[in-house]
């Protein structure tokens, strides 16, 4: 049941230590800052993240992983020039690390919103990232068994909603929200504006409002 | 407390009007084509229903009449339908993630037969001369979180619909949660079949009629039956 | 490269014998028949065809079939009260039938068109249309490995292209359009409407050029 | 003929505009992060390319500067860009759909190391401290219908790039085709590799740096030749 709740604090609350949660964003762009900000202070803690990269400088994902709260990363691309915090952890062997060429994450995600429960891809046959994988020669090429990446929770960012939880985002800070809402158990999204429902063209929405659960307005 | 609520068998409509009833508020539903179309009929707006059809829409509004009629906005049964506010459009394969991931919360479909565990056989009659056609059946049997099964209790021949063992083709395996009939309302779980009501019969009557172990819902023991 | 066209007949005057060609369209909803009528006029034939139906009364894909042009349908939903053409084919033993069912057909085009070698999915399992094929206990259910489709050739109808073939539809006219253009090597569209580059949103392109090769404007 | 077709070696530049200038029309191309991004300053209007970036747009424009800068339009190397008319935005399982389902017709990247059969290196050094990070090289180079690499011939220490086998952890297999130095140009095809034109030095002088196999490209047999 669709809920349009007041502050970041209460749309997180129940987020469970444990949990394994999914954080939309391509680097800044779409990265849903407010939300893990009220993460970070509910105190949920040995959590399991999946975004594509691993938290940039000292805001965001970073933070939360600074403070120990991430038990273990599922991402693409986790080192950067300013993923200081991530970098310190995993050297000192305190974060698990499950790396993942950034179709396969995107793939994976996208099969656990569609039901999928598996399927073949030539991406990184041949690599050490298939190593012990099965592998199968299917439509000419050696390709690699991948299973989907489910979630507890889904943080992601949009532009707008409507009154039917309806998303529609701003150019490539859309990239992982619409696949992790549909993803997850429960989504929680931070919009800019909610608008009246009917004010989307029904053409034009990206996310249906049957993958949301909470939307909170951020300034 | 009688599990007997209606002196007469349910007709068609005052079927519909029950499912239509049993639907929680903010539901996101699937009517199937023929029969379960009727439950539409009963939807209120204060039950925020969302229907979706899998060619491509969630929104969908009644059926077009008159100048609606647009032949790009039909539903699964290719009649023109209308579209309410806060619908959305998508690519078929968009649509039946939407089944197949489990996100919607029920599909109401019409069936040949449900079995005591839940098997469902709604889309092939077997006859060997029959052109199969089996359409987004299997995946709404599968996909949905609950499987409200409508359908009269016995065939034209007297025989139960719902049977130990399906005889006609499954469409799913273990996937039907609720059977409405025009005789009874059955909840199907992993302890057996129960029957939350019945109508111009009594359980025992009911129990003569269909050759599976009944037992009477208790309301007490709800929380350890699937789709309630 | 992307090529504008004047007249259905020029664009699928490449369409070979024995051609696998996918049809979109969901009923006469988006079903392009004046490319259809084209294919027929071209003499093409022995054809395997993609489409959710088998053709209604005496139009479009109907005549295709009657005309005896298609070797094999693969649909979902073939019998219909006025899909007279094939089911007298059908009984003759003149046309090949492979029947899947209609999330199976979607998601095995999307496959194709996505790289993907093979999924798995509940989807039928236990029933008369998963008998043979390879099972495997995931995600807590058992589910059928399905392989993708592919085609020589999509024939496809939108609303509007723009000069980069970007591609808009209308309503449920949608369906299938947007997984065949991408699982086909060349795909055919026919649209109402040509508006110039940039008169598109961008945030609202449906289907992107890149999966577009012909655009026929049919009045 | 002789295939030396420059004096010196290439600068990057001059190597990004060679690129460009075999970039076919009306192609579809993600130019990957680095030396690369070059390639883009030497595209003209004529050629009519589309650039693809993998986080979720085709129609990417130039950099962005000053006001233009947008923090929600960067590119996969998280810079921002523009948007030029006949754009389109995706999500990015559908971005990595046209990579991954063959629709790009080239990718340029840069790399570690290349093998005399395309193997390519490009995302892990390999050493035991190192953090490795992928991002979507393995996808491109799977992907794209060609996958061009730019890099110098030769590292710091003088050893070959161009390798019989990578030492380097792989990127993908066999999915090299073109490999543009700074002394040459390799073709990668199933019948070994092919040097299309040298930059300061000669064929034979280039043979003695590369530790593989290499014939002069003939364009009689470029049929022969994969990615031309």
């Amino acid at each position: 049941m669709l809920k349009f709740i007041d502050t970041v604090g209460e749309a997180v609350a129940g987020i469970k230590d444990g949990s394994t949660v999914m954080i939309g964003g391509f680097g800044n762009a779409g990265q849903p800052f407010e939300l893990i900000d009220a993460l970070l202070d509910s105190g949920a803690t040995d959590l399991t993240v999946v975004n594509n990269n691993a938290g940039q400088g000292d805001q965001g994902l970073a933070l939360l992983i600074k403070e120990g709260r991430v038990r273990k990363m599922i991402c693409s691309f986790p080192r950067q020039s300013d993923s200081w915090h991530f970098d310190a952890k995993y050297k000192a062997g305190e974060i698990e690390l499950e790396l993942v060429p950034q179709g396969n994450l995107a793939e994976r995600i996208r099969a656990a919103g569609a039901g999928i429960g598996g399927f073949f891809t030539p991406t990184g046959y041949g690599t050490m990232l298939a190593e012990g994988k099965h592998a199968r020669f299917l439509d000419g090429k050696w390709q690699v068994f991948e299973t989907p990446i489910h979630a507890d929770v889904a943080l992601i960012k949009a532009l707008k909603a409507d009154g039917k939880g309806n998303l529609v985002y701003r150019k490539t800070a859309r990239n992982f929200g619409p696949i992790m809402a549909a993803a997850a158990k429960h989504t929680i999204v931070q919009v800019s504006e909610i608008v009246p429902t009917g004010a989307l063209d029904p053409e034009n929405v990206v996310t249906p409002g049957i993958y949301v659960n909470s939307i909170v307005k951020v300034a | 407390m009688s599990i007997q609520t209606s002196t007469t068998p349910l007709g068609r409509d005052d079927l519909a009007q029950l499912v239509a009833r049993d639907i929680a508020p903010g539901s996101f539903v699937n009517l199937g084509i023929g029969q379960p179309t009727l439950v539409s009929n009963y939807l209120t707006e204060e039950q925020n229903i969302t229907l979706h059809t899998e060619n491509g829409m969630l929104g969908m509004g009644p059926e077009a009449k008159g100048e609606e009629i647009d032949g790009d906005l039909i539903n699964a049964g290719k009649i023109p339908v209308t579209e309410l506010p806060g619908a959305s459009y998508f690519h078929h394969a968009d649509s039946f993630a939407i089944m197949r991931g489990g996100h919607l919360d029920i599909c109401v479909l019409g069936a040949f037969q449900v079995s005591a565990t839940g098997d469902l056989a709604n889309w092939h009659t077997g006859a060997p001369d029959a052109i199969p056609a089996v359409g987004g059946a299997m995946d709404l049997a599968t996909g949905a979180k609950d499987v409200f099964v409508m359908m009269t209790l016995l065939t034209r021949d007297g025989a139960s619909k719902l049977v130990d063992t399906c005889s006609y083709p499954l469409t799913g395996v273990g996937c039907v949660t609720r059977v409405y009939t025009d005789k009874a309302v059955f909840l199907i779980g992993p302890d057996g079949v129960r029957v939350r009501e019945t109508f111009g019969c009594t359980f025992e009557e009911l129990q003569t009629l269909v050759p599976v172990p009944l037992v009477p819902f208790d309301e007490k023991a709800a929380g350890a039956v699937v789709g309630l």
